[in-house]
């Protein structure tokens, strides 16, 4: 089985970064990178919505809608285990929340696989983001009214940080872009946002590359329990994803995709609302685990095991 | 013209922090602020400036002296105990004193 | 009738801006885009010089430059009645300057309406660039040369910055490109320079909608008399660009893209120019007028009436 | 090694002036500056940095006290009129005098 | 709160020489720093900034006054004589001693 | 004979420096654009790569590499006539490596003139990336090793910035992914690094005449002998690549590239090393030859030239 080139620019990141070379990416090309993919993401997810109809797609939408509310309140317990409240509140954030380059990286090994899934997961996509972090607001304040730091925000802001932040904001508006614009009217903009997706994706992994490969200092201290965390979450999360696959009919491909977004875990919105929210929160700790670990997991090893899951259960 | 003695406060801290900063600043009608990108090295690890979320912003702000004593103390209880921070303060001449 | 969805992406960011989200595209973004923008438009104007024959369109290319000294010349007066000197010049200078996104997306709306205009309009809106600017500086300066504020350039300095701003340059340098290398000599370049102009200009949108945005605090201060200028002039100026479109014998798109021209105010190229040129002007005033105002209501409401308009007095 | 005193000369403005300001420390013979992209807010504004027009930058130059302060005061009279401008001067200590 | 007076030294010089000023820092044990992207005119010509190899950085570090003079002294010898460099120190204030 | 349009961006760029207009390209979009074109090209030859088996070409390259070597300790010895050790050897070395940009636009100008030449050039490129750069260190500390500033690093870490330089590791890089990938993985990455590789070149050209403009200076200081170095040493070094080509047994179009490369100089690997390596050495010096006069010479008049020169001793 032949590697998906996507992946190897993560992995000449990675080595570049590994190796100390002097390679560096302007923070101004990830931003932008990382604005052109959300929005293209969010405009191909209004697209489905425009094509179908929506009445059709909303008990999935209320299902996948129930597993973001989900996913944080079933590991916040298993991390409380070893961690104060705080991080583990933050990182069942993470984790509950999705990886839209994960999801990008998914969507292109099944296309090369001639695995074909439903259209609508861009849009199940957009409704992971958000749920898991409210949740995990939630969790990280829970009985500590008294005790907050005094920095910490009141919920209306918090809210407002959460629903508009950056992510969101692109996911959201691109999807309502593309629904009110329809196929007819984004085709004028197809060389951009459809053509230039993939090969703009590689940009973007060369960087998450770097970046992954400058995250290995806290891999070394924090050691073994970062990596079991990194490495545990998205085996047993994928299964949760595979789990709502199933109880939505999907298809192979579609049940492929649920349990890719289940696993993967958010690197960019999170850690931006989980900063504001619960500063007492190690970021070092999420984000090390997020996207040290899970995010070249889910890469290399992850996509292609949860299609086999996938697969098996599907009985494809 | 007369240079006058004023304190200039310098903070440096996590971009996230630069809503409640202003905010702060707004709050207690100091008319005037500088800020500049950077990135770092201190206690809370590097902020490498190349991601989002690591990323410092270093303010820059010319006082009268109390105030930006006042400021600095109450920026170190607020903010001091859970983000990367570090502040400094310094005494400057400025030529227009009624602008501080 | 449907919103082009170029339209949508500043709607978006203007959105965003206004629910203070935190979505922000970085300065090195926007300054790209604008670098290819101009340079795009010049080399499509250059195409067209060396498609057709110079002489052939002289006549029309001198009235198009008589416009552009008469409009600040006409407008002066008016903002006098309320504004200082140098304000009112330097208001003038941005309204008979024009905005080159502003064209772009009147471009764009005619061709979704289906309604043809004659190709040599973008050698026009590089011909209305500068004239303006320049009657501006006149302006602001008659009469006050004792006084001037010993900041202010001399006129060397001053036509050379006016001359040789970036906008200018840009436009110039891509007319000459484009003229010199011909259909064939662009061609490889078509990729980016054609394919790519449209879906570019999403993203530059969206950032101008977060800009103007960000205008609101000087209207919310400027209040009613901004909200006035703003579109009053554009208003009234759309009516001398149509009269100059019928007497240049231009089709009804020919004559829209002339109202629009006219009614549009630079941004770019304007407020650069008179910020050195005359440093006693408040910029908050004509940037708030012609970007935080004019900008939107062109986009939004101006460019089909005056399309409206022109098909009215063509009887089209 | 020894160290010197010396005056730092800080200038928060426009951009639009750097041309304007970098002629008149050559035309004083002024042998060395640095330059930092800023933004900020002062009695003229916000000045964000993510538009052309409404960006700032921070000089810093180093010089004997006495050219120092005639610099600011010729800066304060120039522009400080029209633009928006801060300046602010501190003593500091480097190793070759030779050199400011 | 009581300020403490420690000393604050600002380096400027060529963007090349990060990693083996930041070597240098560790080998110290200096605990923090803070780094800026600048450009700049010298005895070394102009840097531009618009440039890989012409680009310069600030790098402001706190210490207390003997480790900040003697860096400045070892970075002026190991790299003055081959790098575009400007070095000064002056006196601040900050909130927690221990931290410096 | 017509001006090809990608010099045309260069020309605009300079006479925009020299005319000090106010445009301005950000830095960001610098480095963005040159790790694009390196990826771009190492993706290329590795494409080569995949294609041919690697024994065929393996005498060629085994030549070019003997190249790299030899041109150094060529020119060295000339230039100590009147330089430094250090000067000598980091001027030596940047002539010894390869300009990328003076490769691309000879291609395209073979491209233009309808001379085919042999694919594997771009290996070549790759290949001649390095070698110089150590011959040069080697130079500029023979018979110093007790004299050498503190500053200098030592061999294993100045072989590691040699080797780990960021244009080393994105062209081996591209190299190894064009290789693993193959044509089939590449196809969905055409539409960014092949398609723009043109257009995106105009964009480089044009910063890249502002910085020559800026480079004018040293130029006018160190006058007379920086020009005749930048000068001559190109067409001196022409016809050792030609030469080369000759013995390789390549076509007219590849004698010629052979030659391009031989007369180009680095200006992004070799200044970023040589620092490094050899910091007593003046970068105003070889960067000014390197760049300021090299660079242009090579652009307008010495592709054309180089081009004769082949056809006239492959008889073609
Ligand atoms: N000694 C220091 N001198 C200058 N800047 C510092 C110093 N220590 C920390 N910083 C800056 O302050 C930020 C926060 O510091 P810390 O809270 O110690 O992580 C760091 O990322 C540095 O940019
Ligand atoms: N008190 C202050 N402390 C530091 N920087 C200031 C202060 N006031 C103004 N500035 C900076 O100087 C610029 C011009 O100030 P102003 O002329 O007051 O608008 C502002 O945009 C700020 O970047
Ligand atoms: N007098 C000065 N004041 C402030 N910065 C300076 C001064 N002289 C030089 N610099 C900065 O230090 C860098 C190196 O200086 P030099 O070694 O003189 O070329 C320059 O590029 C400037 O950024
Ligand atoms: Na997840
Ligand atoms: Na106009
Ligand atoms: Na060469």
């Amino acid at each position: 089985m032949q590697i998906d080139p996507v992946v190897l620019f993560f992995l000449l990141g990675l080595g570049a970064g590994l190796a100390r070379s002097d390679l560096k990416l302007p923070s101004a090309l990830y931003e932008t990178l990382s604005v052109f993919l959300l929005l293209a993401i969010g405009i191909k997810g209004g697209l489905e919505l425009a094509k179908q109809p929506f009445l059709a797609i909303l008990p999935q939408a209320l299902l996948v809608l129930l597993m973001g509310f989900l996913i944080p309140l079933l590991i916040y317990p298993l991390l409380r285990w070893r961690l104060p409240q705080v991080d583990a509140a933050s990182i069942a954030a993470h984790y509950g929340s999705v990886s839209v380059v994960t999801y990008a990286v998914g969507v292109a090994y099944l296309v090369r696989q001639g695995v074909s899934h439903e259209s609508q997961t861009t849009l199940f996509l957009v409704l992971l983001e958000m749920p898991a972090l409210v949740v995990g607001v939630v969790l990280a304040r829970l009985g500590r009214s008294g005790e907050t730091s005094s920095a910490a925000h009141g919920w209306g802001k918090l809210l407002h940080e959460v629903l508009l932040g950056k992510s969101m904001v692109l996911l959201l508006g691109g999807l309502a872009i593309g629904a009110l614009a329809g196929p007819d009217g984004i085709k004028p903009l197809d060389k951009l946002y459809l053509d230039l997706f993939k090969p703009v994706l590689t940009l973007f992994l060369l960087e998450m590359g770097l970046v992954v490969a400058g995250k290995f200092g806290i891999l070394r201290r924090e050691g073994l329990f970062l990596a079991a965390v990194g490495i545990i979450l998205p085996l047993l999360l994928s299964w949760v994803g595979i789990g709502f696959g199933l109880m939505m009919g999907l298809s192979t491909g579609g049940v492929t995709i649920l349990g890719i977004l289940a696993a993967s875990a958010s690197y960019i919105a999170a850690p931006a609302a989980m900063r504001m929210a619960v500063p007492q929160a190690n970021p070092a700790l999420s984000l090390g685990a997020a996207l040290g670990i899970t995010f070249p997991f889910n890469l290399l090893v992850g996509i292609p095991l949860y299609h086999r899951f996938a697969a098996f259960v599907t009985g494809a | 013209m007369i240079f006058h003695t004023r304190t200039l406060l310098t903070i440096v801290t996590e971009a996230a922090l630069e809503n409640d900063l202003v905010e702060l600043f707004h709050a207690r009608k100091l008319r005037g602020w500088t800020i500049v990108e950077a990135r770092g090295k201190g206690d809370h690890g590097e902020q490498h400036g190349s991601f989002d979320a690591n990323h410092n912003i270093q303010i820059e702000l010319i006082a009268d002296s109390a105030a930006a004593e006042q400021l600095a103390e109450t920026i170190q209880q607020k903010f001091g105990g859970d983000f990367a921070l570090v502040q400094w303060l310094s005494d400057v001449r400025v030529l227009r004193a009624e602008k501080f």
